[in-house]
């Protein structure tokens, strides 16, 4: 057990992790899913990102965080007290991190359920009304974020059963990917369902905005500066890395052509994959988690999606759910217990770790789907889902939103 | 007086730019175009889907001159820009009844 | 042989396009412009000020084609294009003295 | 029927544009385009090399009218768009032979 | 009292806080900018910031740094000792910061000055000429920047006056506010007044690293890596957050359509807004500071600009001085003690800080705007400010810097 | 001799700063260049930092780690035990660095290594095989970059000599501008060698990350955060602003016009130049080698590159080459004792330091060129060097990726 001392560098550190996933969504998907969109639709698809980020920290701080993190009720739910952060003294340590102040640790906590949210939207751009996102975003993140969170992160049911997810393969990614799977069931395919990128130099900067906040992601999720952190990032880049090879390798086997797009899109899903392993398993781990991850989802994408014809628009299924679900099972695998003592996994003799880890993907499946469905109807047969045809035609930006995104 | 246009691969535009001023032909307006002839299109792909891009970029030439010249324009174009493959491009030559330059209001022949 | 310009709705591009194609109509090139014609612009609105936009995105089609294949150029085109919408555009019909394939030099008729 | 084409400096764009518009002249195709004429290029320096850009931006017109007002549009843009310093451009005037309106299939000149 | 001892953590939170300032400028401002001008003057805009920022960099090394922070003269004026960081030893730790070393404060500082003058840039841009901003950029920093830093952060007469102001809601906000003021003032309006953006894009990338960017500054200005950083950190994010939604309600209210450039805009105003206040308030402060500012901020530029006719292109006075106003105003209401032990707000007992706000503003506002009128005049008088018709006609970027901004 | 205890701010500054030079490559050198070429080979020159930086990334973990930096063989190579980097202990401290995790180091090393080749794109843009890329990034990292590596940091016979580099003049930015001469000497002009960027935006974007990413590059490679992390940083900034400076003064001087690509061609060269002196000199001599540099490299360019008529399309040579030269050498006249005790450079009375800072700059050269020119023409005459004529003039991204750069 830590000391509860506040400790300056782990602080230093996750101050400045915080800080690198507030990045992660703004303007990194922001800017990812918009360079892949049609030009008359940019900043519809920019504007979905900034607006989950901006409701869900005001959300976060007001009851978000003690619903999450507070003292667990049941396994179920945290109690909600705290609301706006009331006394909470500044100086406070964390209870699940006892070296860093408590409300480092509740801004970190955010930006996990922001960019979770945000990652949804690149499913339902180029579609969806404005209004319908603007109470999608609270709704979602209070009925389906805050409790999985807290099953998974918070003390709940599933850590209690050793559910291992380091930085977010269930909690965020196959989460996120589930969701947008939902919505993208009701509202819909579009009519020019092409993905032609009208400016890939802004996905390229999103992709690596992404990989660079990831750091803070995966190694700030260690919650101190240490060995951990120092795995956890170098785990991180590797699979990263792996996984934008063989990406690469995929477009050549099928395409003869090695793509950017490819490369990139290779990039996000490694990151992806190794996001719920990254603090267990070696980097010779993080090589076959990465390197598998694209052949994962290169299939899913090029595959499965046209084969049941649900219009996932930017991959956010097929890229988050089939990584994150694989990324959550291979740290059943490849967690070694010399890298971090809390994960064993089959491959150093505790086979049942990988039906844990089934058992996780598939509670936060199911529910995530289901309760998303609801959300999605309900929301569908009040303000309505989808825009009208002449909007979706002619592009969000002027209709929606009365802006376009280029007068060069 | 005539319009010549020209529609030619935009990486000729350089060679043919200067051959037109060679012969003194300076005036000229000079539009970013696609288009599509005999020439099949290219394929482009994202995230394992193919694309056919049947529309490929070209350059598009607008030349005003008097009806003498035509002929020498023509040819220093179909010179310069021809590489024999499909996709060079074409020239359509069209009657224009009147020019005016703006800057002085002149008009006709010595206004081109 | 002439040329017809015809000035459509950008999202209509494709529908046209595929049109032309099946009455054999190949050969096109394609103009990003804006326009403006019945149709009243847009507005765009910065900081809570409104600026009207009053040129809207078009999309220009040149077509250069026989004599006896003009009407059913024309034809397709109205037919796909049409909305009934203002805005949807407007086509142009005019004389063309000469046409030629750069690739091969080739003239008239059998150029185009 | 004829087509007025005119290429003038973009910035004379918007003043050209509430000129035609005050005689009833609403319309029109706009391009932007590069052009050459009797005007020296500009030059463009990067890492202390200096790069002649020869064919400088211009906005072209395009702008379909019947017969009997050309001479009122092609007056009201001499005025409007005339600075008196190289590089105001040009006007072109062609025949039309045949207009349509596509939203009502209208022919001629109730379709300009 | 803090011991002084050399903390690492805070050394390396405030190595990384330094570099998020200095990413705010570069190239967070200038693309801010550079997307909302003409394509015809987007690289002249962003030469300014490049500039600002580099002429700042070497002054400050020089001279700058202990005019403004060295040893109180009379209240009102460092004392110019140390030019060229001469005698500063390499171990040295700051006398303001006893924990990390004194070059590492002079750098902090230092990016606090150069984004001070870059964000004037902003009012002026489309007009001004290149040789003017480069003689003005010295000269404002000089004789504007430094003794107001002082007066406000060195231990000048406002600091001993007990004027609050954690981050620079007066010495960066307010005082560039007031320049772009006067400037604007003195340049005219431009003939083409519009407030087209060409690449909104740019300006949604400027935004989110300015968010970004602003967690070292605001969060940095804690000077260490503990509490207070975590609360500041939170403050910042909430008020951010709060402020852009507030502004996307305004456009809904008044055009009926929410606008991407509204949400940067808010979001800005927000960050500005929190700067003084942030070390000081609970996020329940920073919600009504931050919902209320882009209020401020929409009236002033849609009612207040358009009645009194000045050509402040970008807003700079309208985001920056109305909302570092409104900030240093509400840190004098909101500030809690038991947040911060050297502030107490009106709200908690103390109705006196309002008053010292008050002349805190009305002093920065009033020696800037005469200051920097008198610069301006006598730039004007002898290079001129303004550049010819028609290179303000045809573009900045081509007559001035024979170069364009794109061939695509 | 510093303890061998984990340092958390150490191990915290040392964690951003690693991910700071990530950054650096992707998208900071990826941006840059992207920005500078032809608008039909924007994803093609991108693509080519993103696989440099993915190949190092793997290469170093399974072997290239322990080669460059493991225990010393007599001078030459490190032995190459812990591939994989198996039997590292997560919480092993650094041998080279003993406050922070080994596994920190190795990956802040290691991108190092993957930016260095990805420099060396710049010159061969807009005419290279992909292919013929892919297989020399691998090739150069093994035979040039880890046995530098190993002989200026590793311990090896260079660092015996007493050179002094303190983060990468020699190993990598003369190692880059070498590698880059080498190359384009064997791959031949380009048909059209106009240096026209088609989107200055991104060179913008790219040189401030750069800028920013270089404080983790320089003050991290202090290895600890304390006050020679703080003198790095701030020698570093002042550097970069004043060679800015001059390269615009140079400008103006040449052509009448200062250019912004100028400007942060200038920042590129100031930071260059006082990589191998940062944390070794006083902002004083930062100063004058930033300003020099400019004018060095801007005679490089325009007049020798001219002269000789190779085709080093984004002046890899003339601004990594000349400027890491310079650097390399100035290290050795101004190093000042004070600040380093490592280093004495000339001007404190060690003139000898001179004559081996230029041993070390003539044998990373020599043994550069002469192994680039031998990979070089292997690739050629196995896989070929260089794309077909049409595919150079008509783009090399419909051609080599099937993908084009905009649509708008
Ligand atoms: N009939 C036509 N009408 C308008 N433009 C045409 C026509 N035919 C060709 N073009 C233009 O010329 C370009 C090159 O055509 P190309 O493929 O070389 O045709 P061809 O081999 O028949 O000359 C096309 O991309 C298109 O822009
Ligand atoms: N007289 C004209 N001359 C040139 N272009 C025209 C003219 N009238 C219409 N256009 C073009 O056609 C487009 C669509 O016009 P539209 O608003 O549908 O007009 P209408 O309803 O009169 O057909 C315009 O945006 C413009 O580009
Ligand atoms: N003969 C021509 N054919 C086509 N376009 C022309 C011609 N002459 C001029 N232009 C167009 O007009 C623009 C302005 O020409 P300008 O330099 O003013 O020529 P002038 O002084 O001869 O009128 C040019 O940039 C070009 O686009």
């Amino acid at each position: 057990m830590v000391d509860a001392i506040l400790n300056s560098g782990d602080t230093a550190w996750m101050l400045t992790s915080t800080a690198l996933v507030m990045l992660m969504t703004l303007p990194g998907v922001a800017l990812f899913y918009g360079g892949l969109t049609k030009k008359e639709n940019v900043l519809n698809t920019i504007f979905l990102s900034f607006m989950a980020f901006s409701i869900t920290s005001v959300i976060w701080v007001i009851y978000g965080y003690p619903i999450a993190f507070g003292t667990d009720v049941m396994g179920i739910i945290g109690s909600p007290t705290n609301i706006l952060m009331n006394g909470i003294d500044v100086n406070a340590l964390a209870p699940l991190a006892p070296t860093i102040p408590l409300l480092v640790y509740v801004a970190f906590q955010m930006t996990f359920a922001a960019i979770t949210v945000a990652l949804v939207s690149g499913a339902i751009v180029e579609r969806m009304k404005f209004s319908a996102w603007l109470a999608f975003v609270p709704i979602w993140i209070t009925l389906v974020y805050l409790p999985i969170a807290h099953w998974v992160w918070g003390g709940g049911w599933l850590a209690q059963m050793g559910v291992l997810d380091f930085a977010g393969g269930t909690v965020v990614h196959l989460n996120a990917g589930i969701a947008a799977l939902a919505l993208v069931l009701l509202l819909g395919k579009r009519k020019d369902i092409r993905l032609l990128p009208h400016n890939l130099g802004y996905s390229v900067i999103g992709a690596a905005l992404l990989w660079f906040g990831w750091f803070g992601f995966n190694a700030g999720s260690a919650l101190s500066a240490g060995g951990l952190a120092g795995s956890a990032f170098l785990a991180t880049n590797t699979a990263t890395a792996a996984a934008l090879i063989s990406w690469v390798m995929m477009d050549v086997i099928k395409t003869g052509k090695p793509t950017l797009l490819g490369a990139i899109s290779g990039a996000i899903a490694g990151l992806v994959a190794i996001t719920p392993a990254a603090g267990f398993v070696t980097v010779g781990g993080a090589i076959v988690i990465g390197f598998l991850v694209s052949i994962f989802c290169y299939i899913a994408i090029s595959t499965v999606k046209s084969k049941f014809g649900y219009d996932d628009a930017l991959d956010v299924f097929g890229i988050h759910g089939v990584g994150g679900a694989w990324g959550a099972l291979a740290t059943g695998i490849f967690a070694a217990p010399f890298v971090n003592s809390l994960g064993t996994g089959a491959l150093y003799g505790n086979p049942g770790q990988i039906v844990t880890q089934l058992i996780g993907i598939a509670v936060v499946g199911v529910y995530t789907l289901i309760m998303t469905l609801i959300i999605g109807v309900v929301i569908d047969k009040t303000i309505g889902l989808r825009v009208e045809l002449k909007e979706e035609v002619e592009g969000l930006d002027t209709h929606l939103h009365e802006e376009s995104g280029y007068r060069i | 007086m005539k319009e010549i246009t020209a529609v030619i691969r935009p990486d000729k535009m350089e060679v043919v730019k200067e051959a037109l001023q060679e012969i003194q032909c300076n005036g000229v307006t000079v539009t970013e175009v696609k288009g599509r002839g005999r020439q099949l299109g290219i394929t482009e792909s994202y995230r394992g889907r193919d694309y056919k891009v049947d529309l490929l970029p070209k350059t598009r030439l607008e030349i005003i001159v008097n009806d003498e010249d035509v002929d020498s324009v023509v040819d220093t174009i179909v010179k310069t820009a021809q590489t024999g493959d499909i996709g060079d491009g074409k020239i359509f030559v069209s009657p224009v009844e009147e020019v005016i330059r703006i800057r002085t209001g002149e008009r006709g022949e010595k206004a081109v």
